[in-house]
């Protein structure tokens, strides 16, 4: 399948003052195909969303290249990076603060078309919001209601109609379900994959969430730290996690049913994230890793493709050590 | 345990008729209903704003007040500069319902048309204020960082220089006029209200929904004018009601310094300071009157700047 | 919500009944506002045997250098610690005081003094010519900036030499010996024994301040020759006078001590003098009302006119008409009574009252009344003086004053008085005092309010001012028939004659009416009980060297 | 920190440069002289005059000169008062105006935030109202008149305090009491509302969880981050007492410097007027400066030289 | 085992200016001692109304007690004076709250905020507080605490305040502890953490627990007796296994089919459709009436009666009713 997306060796650095540097994002490559859905998970800080800002262009990338349908997005002028928006959405992560409190719904979807003048006239934009808030299950009624008055679900599902708005190809959701109930996470998900279908949309699902990025994902990115640490197909994440955050993040997931739950052994991590600011030196994961090396604070382990489409950073798998299957570790519960 | 007993509960759904037991479509639209009443931010906040008594009562009053500025004049038979010295400090009766000044002239008349000059002074000042602050903290909020830092150094000159100086200079340029007070009440009030947009364009420009206006590529004044002006406009809104009642005290103070309103036409302040020495002569009214709607006045947009900010406050609404 | 609206409604009738309670007991309690000092001041005073009076001197005086010290609030401290040769006796009349005798010669232009044997500084050393020689000299110092230098150009050498051109040496003040002093004068100068007594003409205790140049600056250093010496001096908070056990008229002094204040607020000081903290104090205009008719106040003449320049440069009041009907118009007892207060005379000429001429009459009652309200006559005057010009219309009149309250209200009602009067619709100016005085200097003002107050005893120092590029002329006005009649009124040794120009000179400019008088100053003081004898000058400052205090 | 400070002391001059610069302008662009009076006076003396204060120098020597003296601190004689340099008037007087300044802001701000807190716990209700009543009030009714009331009535009248002057503690009340009313209806007001603000917070529903006595809540919780706003306006408020001390200081008679402020420009007395600005100034500046270190203390989030990024 | 808390009947109202907003209608529940209880619900069904209720600590205005009885110990807590209950707060029950970022005073040290529930209530020593406070900080997992006792909040993480939270709420040994969502803010590698902590906690002190949260999958695990909260009544209490596995009331049917289930594959999500109703003015009938796909023109009309399915399992629908069981057959959705 064609590779809508390409990002070529990622970095984006912060600079806060006094010359220190916040490496949120620090070297990441990765490639979104047509159609698919590329999950993108990890836990607050470790520059996910950087990346879905940086990619559109909201941040001016350190270095590396984004390239999508061919086309290196960084590279573009005004003008074509003006167009490119059309292609390209996103959805915010607090269904809260990303739509103007002073703006109607109307006003708030219809601002895209808006800016790129989609319409000539009012009434046919009109008609493309009532159509937009159908699509998303909400109604004309809604259009001229303002975001205070939705609750949560309802008003993703409005960010949500506005960024179909300019029919984009495809759209970045940044943890787009994070801030909502289970339950209605759950309508959300399913919304989206409705539009995916219907529409042959894109989407590159930035979450924290492992379990619900599995329900919506083809491929999954997993990353720590500023860094990509595992990047493979859906069910073989689940089924084969290969690098130690990977599973870690895998066993700290809730699952609700009692008696799993009794059954099931647990990786708790030590520690805190360390800072961005001054990671550690060698393998980022290092601090925390239950099978932490000494090669692991020397040296970085290298992005490297263990299996078909299955890449990991991890010095359990440098050299000789590329199995099929994780060598066997034995894990210290806490 | 309250849950034991089956029967104390059951009785009741016996006397459900049965046809109740029915399927019902369930209807997508309903589960979504909204049921609120849809209010624009505008109407809810003036919805909270009339439930606010005491601010209501500061808004009947300057309501009052600019009734009778404008009519108050026409009520009285006397002229307002019409002196008649052998009338001076006539005490308040029916035909002087505030007495007469140090000239004989009328002070209800006078008490009206000084209510002109300074609700007048009082909302150009802080028309401009508005203006200024918008535009200086609007930039210095929204581009931040060395551009904010220098404009800010800036305001800290423009402390640091003699007001006195400035004005005086001012009335030797402009000349003495109304324009003039104007001016000088503008030449460092307006520091306040940008500020304030400062701070508040530097909060709002963070929030999700202006990067959510630049992902479609939207251009920087249309984030201005769409998001981030009508999202700080609650904060302006309450520093506007402050801002025109300092501008009349300040109005005053400037006439203590003998820079007020030109004769012989007076503003409240002007009448207030001409009538200090009301307090050792007893002639109260000279100074009761100007002093009482300068006071009330404040007392009025204050409270009407507090209800206005209780109901203009984002963080109140759920 | 209904319990919120009650107590909103009942705190509003709170806020209103403070409002209005502070207010008004603030007001109406002080309409006994005249009352008697309180008995707790006399309590305290009675303790002590000593004799305080406690004056309050508005603010720090500029210095108690007497050639620095040009203003009023230097020279009521200076004239009362220092003694020139000649001082001020009761009736106002110049007397020799540190000079025992005066000598003119026949010329009427070389002055010998003879200084007393018993004159002696503070510190027992003795007054002698020298002093006087080097004080004068060194307030005609060109390096010194004396502002009152140029009171001392009547003396031969004095205008060279502060201007630049001549030297120090040239100057005709010589110390003959210790106690004998020449002036040789550049004309006959009748007055000049007045002018004596202007504190820019007190000795300066030469040995002093030779050895310390800023003998002058703190009460230490400060050496003097009059009734009182400087016993403290707290900078912008108080001056202590106590009695100069040296000054060679000590019987007649008697006052222990007199404490200065410095409240500069008019208001302020009264309250002081109300709750005991002053002896005297002024009346502020409010009051005059209540209390200017108490048995408690003193009104003196003070010399000085109220008045309004006419720019003659400038149209209309190049024509004399309309600058004599905008005279005519002003109803200045309405103005003296109402606006200005304070017991003060309508001005119907312009030499204030209080200088006695060489017959014992006043200046003012001989030359009568020389501009009253009369409306007719203003009406017919400036109808007159438009058509002179050819006016349809009168070109729009400014007048001009400077920032203050009482101009103001002066202001206001003349404005009032040309509407009424003449149907002239005058708008009104106020400018802060230096713009207002550089403007009026430029003759960029066209109706300005101005003031003169005496420098020394004689209607020449006013009437000086209008002769033409006099830095005090300021209307625009020249006229050589004034210049001449000023000149003959300064030099003329014949006082009979001299007083003749003058009254002339005034006529003139009367007639010329290029400046509008107003109203004259006076002096209201009101004294606590039991003092007395504070001498109040027209001219100038107050003497304190008979002052008593009882208790 | 060090390298924080000493940045921050040169933009401060930089700053102070402008400013004496702009009032350099200032002052030779607005027409008078200092010898203007009511007096007599011939064209030899103002000569005389203006060469002793070199004021007949070209406006670039008379430039210099003022930065001169701004660089050592010596403005040299008061033209109105010549046997005073301006350091002396300056030395003198603002010990007395920064002591009433002090006192002032003091009971203004303990004051203000106790009628602030107190209606921010009483929200709503009549105590509320009554303290914002009291706080609006004093916002309401200009000092000057304040002052003189305060004279008649708790002076001349009932005799409780001296009418005036500054020498004992008891002298101190009425223009404290005149002064600080304004001050304090600001602070109470700031106060109250951001007391309110903090008394939704999670942090103070956590101390009251943990059963903590509302003195202490309110003390240790809630007080402390309600501060912040008013530590805030703290530089600027004091700027503001210490220029409006003018007022208090003409009509109590207290030899403080505010008077300086304004008669040195009414009597265009330029060493007078630039000493005063640049104390002023500087004064001023510090205060600002000294606020944000206090914010830091107060606030652990905030280190002192992160802040200008901000 | 004896109850120690009985909650009864209780209703809390808050009055707006949009109106009186009737957040809990009459929940009633017991909490036996040792016990873990998990309140389950939606944002704004009333759960963490009616944990603020228990503690006294609905803010008054705009919140009100209108009525019901809550009973520790046997102690009418509804009826204590505010002194009294001061001393019942941290010191017999405490509480926990859901975002850690916000719960601790910015501008004091941890120790003085760990210790000064401890010296309020029992007049220890400095010295002695400090120590408890040590131990308090090693139980709950924070490392050189004698060092952290002296650094502010903001030198913390997420995570490690969340710790501080809990053992600041322990401190004087209270033994009840609500925690109002205390994992929601929290990554799930932490959560993780947090959830293991708790068993611990309950294991060392024996505390009896109510645990508030929207996320059934974190209760698998902890809880012993769950109860479902929808629009400000309790709708289903019981057993764990009887909540997990024989679910009777829809809403929690549908709230185990919306969660996604990390371990079972391919599985698709059923949301709730729909959006809580406003509890301005809730519904006279059933409130999920709405969202139900079984509802019953009944369920319109009249609340459903309390039906015990067990002597510890109860449900609040019409669907327990024998006329509803014969329509079974015809079931909307199977």
């Amino acid at each position: 399948m064609e590779k809508i997306l390409q990002v070529n060796d990622l970095k984006k650095h912060f600079e806060i003052g006094k010359g220190r540097i916040l490496k949120a994002v620090n070297g990441v490559s990765f490639y979104v195909k047509k159609g698919e859905t590329f999950g993108l998970v990890g836990e607050s800080g470790c520059g996910k969303s950087t990346i879905g800002r940086t990619i559109l262009g909201l941040y001016e990338s350190t270095d590396g290249e984004v390239f999508f349908k061919g086309e290196d997005v960084h590279g573009l002028n005004e003008k074509e990076r003006f167009r490119f928006y059309r292609s390209m959405q996103m959805i915010f992560q607090d269904p809260y603060a990303s739509l103007n409190p002073r703006s109607t719904v109307r006003e708030i979807i219809s601002e895209p078309m808006e800016v790129h003048q989609l319409f000539q006239s009012k009434k046919e934009q009109l008609e493309r919001v009532y159509e937009l808030l159908e699509e998303v299950g909400l109604n004309r009624d809604h259009a001229n209601r303002y975001p205070h008055e939705f609750s949560g679900g309802q008003r993703q599902r409005i960010g949500i109609a506005r960024a179909l708005a300019l029919n984009p190809e495809f759209i970045i959701a940044d943890e787009p379900i994070s801030a909502l109930d289970v339950s209605v996470q759950a309508q959300v998900v399913n919304l989206l994959k409705e539009l995916q279908e219907e529409k042959g949309l894109t989407f590159l699902f930035i979450a924290h969430d492992l379990s619900m990025v599995k329900q919506i994902s083809d491929r999954i990115g997993v990353m720590y730290l500023g860094d990509m640490v595992e990047l493979t197909e859906s069910s073989k994440l689940y089924d084969n996690p290969l690098h130690p955050y990977t599973r870690a993040l895998l066993s700290a997931i809730p699952i609700p049913d009692p008696d799993v739950e009794e059954r099931r052994e647990r990786i708790i991590l030590n520690g805190e994230l360390p800072s961005p600011i001054d990671p550690p030196s060698g393998c980022v994961f290092r601090t925390r890793c239950p099978m932490a090396m000494e090669v692991c604070s020397l040296t970085k382990p290298s992005w490297k493709e263990v299996e078909q489409d299955h890449f990991v950073a991890c010095h359990l798998y440098e050299g000789n050590n590329t199995t099929k299957t994780s060598p066997k570790i034995t894990i210290a519960s806490q | 345990m309250k849950y034991t007993s089956k029967d104390s509960i059951m009785p009741s759904s016996t006397n459900i008729p049965d046809d109740w037991f029915e399927w019902e479509q369930s209807d997508k639209a309903q589960a979504e209903k909204v049921a609120r009443p849809s209010l624009s931010y505008w109407n809810d906040a003036w919805k909270r704003l009339r439930k606010n008594k005491l601010a209501m009562t500061g808004l009947v009053f300057l309501i009052i007040l600019i009734f009778l500025a404008i009519f108050g004049p026409i009520l009285s038979p006397y002229e307002v500069n019409k002196s008649d010295l052998p009338n001076q400090y006539q005490e308040p009766s029916a035909s002087h319902w505030f007495g007469t000044d140090s000239h004989g002239r009328d002070v209800f008349t006078r008490t009206w048309f000084g209510a002109r000059i300074s609700l007048f002074v009082g909302l150009m000042a802080a028309l401009i204020d508005v203006s200024i602050g918008i535009i200086y903290g609007g930039i210095a909020g929204y581009k931040g960082g060395r551009t904010d830092n220098v404009m800010m150094r800036i305001i800290e000159i423009l402390y640091g220089l003699p007001y006195l100086l400035v004005v005086i200079l001012l009335l030797v340029v402009l000349g003495p006029s109304l324009t003039t007070i104007i001016v000088a009440l503008t030449v460092t009030g307006w520091v306040g209200m940008a500020r304030i947009v400062r701070g508040q364009v530097l909060q709002i420009k963070n929030y999700e929904f202006v990067l959510a206006s630049r992902s479609f590529g939207t251009k920087t004044s249309r984030i201005i004018r769409r998001n981030l002006l009508p999202n700080s406009m609650g904060p302006i809104i309450v520093q506007m009601t402050l801002t025109v009642p300092s501008a009349i005290f300040a109005e005053a103070f400037l006439s203590f310094l003998g820079l007020g309103i030109q004769s012989p036409y007076a503003s409240w302040g002007t009448m207030a300071n001409d009538s200090l020495g009301a307090i050792l002569s007893g002639n109260w009214w000279t100074l009761f009157f100007p002093a009482f709607f300068i006071s009330f006045t404040m007392f009025a947009f204050n409270v009407l700047g507090d209800g206005l900010q209780d109901a203009l406050d984002p963080k109140l609404r759920k | 919500m209904n319990k919120g609206g009650n107590t909103v409604k009942k705190f509003l009738v709170f806020l209103m009944t403070v409002f209005a309670v502070f207010v008004l007991v603030g007001c109406t309690a002080t309409k006994d506002a005249g009352k008697e000092p309180n008995d707790e001041e006399g309590k305290d005073a009675k303790e002590s045997t000593e004799k305080i009076l406690k004056l309050n001197n508005g603010t720090e005086p500029k210095s108690l250098d007497p050639s620095i010290g040009f203003d009023a609030v230097s020279w009521d401290p200076l004239n009362n610690l220092m003694e020139g040769l000649t001082r001020l006796n009761k009736d106002h009349v110049a007397e020799p005081a540190t000079a025992e005798k005066i000598d003119v010669s026949e010329d009427g232009k070389t002055y010998t003094f003879t200084i007393r044997e018993d004159a002696k500084w503070s510190n027992g050393d003795p007054v002698v010519a020298k002093d006087f020689e080097f004080a004068w000299k060194y307030m005609l110092d060109p390096a010194n900036a004396s502002e009152a230098a140029f009171l001392g150009y009547f003396i031969e050498g004095a205008e060279a030499f502060n201007n630049g051109e001549g030297k120090a040496d040239d100057v005709k003040v010589t110390a003959k010996d210790d106690k004998t002093l020449e002036v040789v004068l550049t004309a006959p100068t009748g007055f000049f024994p007045d002018l004596l007594t202007n504190p820019a003409f007190f000795p300066i205790n030469h040995k002093v301040a030779a050895e310390t140049p800023d003998w002058h600056a703190e009460a230490d250093t400060f050496v003097s020759n009059g009734p009182f010496k400087l016993e403290s001096w707290d900078h912008d908070v108080e001056m202590v006078f106590a009695k100069n056990d040296q000054y060679w008229d000590k019987g007649a002094v008697k006052l222990d001590k007199v404490h200065f204040a410095m409240v500069n607020d008019s208001n302020t000081q009264y309250q002081m003098f109300e709750s005991g903290d002053l002896d005297t104090a002024s009346i502020p205009a409010e009051l005059s009302d209540q209390l200017i008719d108490g048995e408690n106040v003193f009104i003196g003449d003070y010399g000085g006119l109220e008045f309004y320049r006419f720019n003659v440069k400038e149209e209309p009041f190049q024509n004399k008409k309309i600058r004599k009907a905008f005279a005519y118009a002003v109803n200045r007892e309405n103005i003296a009574e109402y606006v200005v207060k304070n017991g003060v005379e309508p001005a119907f000429g312009f030499v204030s009252p209080g200088f006695k001429g060489p017959d014992g009459k006043d200046f003012r009652e001989k030359n009568g009344d020389l501009v009253t309200f009369d409306a007719e006559k203003a009406k017919q005057l400036l109808e007159e003086g438009m058509k002179e010009e050819g006016y349809e219309k009168l070109p729009p009149i400014t007048l001009s004053y400077n920032t203050s309250d009482t101009n103001k209200a002066v202001a206001e009602e003349l404005q009032n008085m040309y509407k009424e009067t003449l149907g002239v619709e005058v708008s009104l100016e106020n400018q802060e005092w230096n713009v207002f005085s550089e403007a009026q200097k430029a003759l960029e003002l066209q109706f300005s309010r101005s003031s003169f107050i005496n420098d020394y005893s004689d209607p020449i120092n006013f009437l000086e001012s209008f002769i033409t590029d006099s830095y005090m002329n300021r209307t625009g006005f020249s006229s050589k028939a004034y210049d001449e009649l000023i000149a003959k009124g300064k030099t003329e040794s014949d006082e009979e004659k001299r007083w003749e120009y003058m009254y002339e000179a005034e006529k003139m400019l009367a007639e010329e009416m290029i400046i509008m008088p107003i109203r004259y100053y006076n002096t209201v003081v009101l004294e606590a009980e039991g003092v007395s004898g504070i001498l109040r000058h027209p001219v100038g400052y107050f003497d304190l060297k008979y002052a008593d205090k009882q208790n | 920190m060090l390298r924080y400070i000493l940045k921050r002391l040169l933009i401060m001059c930089i700053t102070l440069w402008i400013i004496v610069t702009l009032t350099f302008v200032l002052m030779i662009s607005i027409p008078g002289s200092p010898f203007n009076s009511d007096q007599s006076s011939n064209e030899t003396v103002q000569a005389n005059l203006e060469k002793f204060y070199n004021l007949d120098e070209p406006y670039y020597i008379q430039y210099f000169q003022y930065i001169k003296s701004v660089i050592l601190f010596d403005f040299g004689p008061s033209i109105k008062q010549p046997n005073q340099t301006v350091n002396d008037l300056l030395g003198r007087g603002f010990p007395i105006s920064f002591e009433l300044g002090l006192i002032t802001i003091i009971v203004a701000v303990i004051s203000g935030i106790i009628l602030g807190v107190i209606a921010a716990l009483r929200h709503n209700g009549f105590v509320d109202y009554l303290a914002m009543g009291v706080a609006v009030f004093g916002i309401s009714i200009p000092n000057f008149i304040l002052a003189t009331l305060l004279i008649q009535q708790l002076a001349v009248n009932a005799e409780w305090f001296p009418v005036a002057t500054w020498s004992s503690p008891k002298h101190m009340v009425l223009p404290v009491l005149a002064l600080a009313t304004g001050p304090m209806a600001i602070i109470a007001r700031l106060t109250r509302s951001t007391m309110l603000e903090v008394l939704t917070q999670d942090y103070i529903k956590m101390a009251r969880a943990k059963g903590l006595s509302p003195w202490k809540i309110i003390f240790k919780h809630a007080l402390r981050n309600a501060l912040m706003p008013v530590v805030t306006i703290m530089g600027t408020l004091l700027a503001g007492i210490l220029t409006g001390t003018f007022v208090i200081e003409q009509i109590f008679a207290i030899p403080g410097m505010g008077k300086y402020f304004v008669e040195s420009i009414n009597h265009r007395d330029y060493p007078v007027i630039m000493g005063t600005t640049v104390f002023y100034s500087v004064f001023l500046i510090m205060m600002l400066f000294l606020v944000d270190i206090a914010y830091g203390i107060l606030d652990p989030r905030i280190k002192v030289h992160q802040k200008e990024g901000e | 085992m004896t109850n120690i808390l009985e909650v009864e009947d209780l209703h809390v109202t808050f009055s707006t200016y949009g109106g009186t907003v009737k957040a809990v209608r009459g929940v009633t529940f017991s909490l036996k001692q040792g016990e873990t209880l998990a309140i389950v619900g939606e944002s704004g069904c009333g759960k963490s109304v009616t944990s603020n209720a228990i503690m006294r600590l609905i803010p008054n205005p705009p919140g009100k007690i209108d009525k019901g009885s809550i009973r520790f110990k046997g102690k009418d807590l509804m009826h204590e004076t505010e002194k009294k209950m001061r001393s019942i707060r941290g010191v017999d029950i405490s509480m926990i709250f859901q975002d850690p970022m916000t719960a601790l005073n910015p501008t004091l040290t941890i120790g003085s905020q760990l210790m000064e529930g401890l010296r309020e209530h029992h007049k220890v020593s400095p010295d002695k507080a400090k120590r408890k406070a040590i131990e308090m900080m090693e139980l709950v997992g924070i490392s050189n605490p004698a060092e952290r006792l002296k650094q502010y909040p903001h030198q913390f993480s997420g995570g490690m305040r969340q710790r501080i939270v809990i053992a600041m709420a322990l401190i004087c040994e209270p033994e009840l502890l609500i925690a109002d969502e205390p994992t929601t803010a929290l990554d799930v590698t932490i959560q993780a953490q947090i959830l293991e902590l708790f068993e611990k906690i309950q294991k060392v002190t024996g505390v009896s627990i109510i645990l508030i949260t929207h996320d059934l999958g974190v209760v698998a695990n902890i809880a012993d007796r769950i109860a479902v909260m929808y629009a400000g009544k309790i709708i289903e209490m019981g057993e764990k296994r009887d909540i997990f596995y024989r679910p009777q009331h829809p809403y929690t049917k549908g709230l185990l089919k919306s969660v996604p289930r990390l371990d079972l594959d391919g599985e698709k999500l059923t949301p709730i459709d729909g959006t809580p109703p406003d509890l301005f003015s809730p519904p006279k009938g059933c409130s999920f009436y709405a969202r139900c796909p079984f509802a019953m023109k009944v369920c319109n009309k009249v609340y459903p009666v309390q039906t015990n399915i067990t002597d510890s399992h109860h449900v609040a629908c019409w669907l327990q009713d024998e006329r509803a069981k014969q329509l079974q057959a015809t079931l909307p959705i199977k």
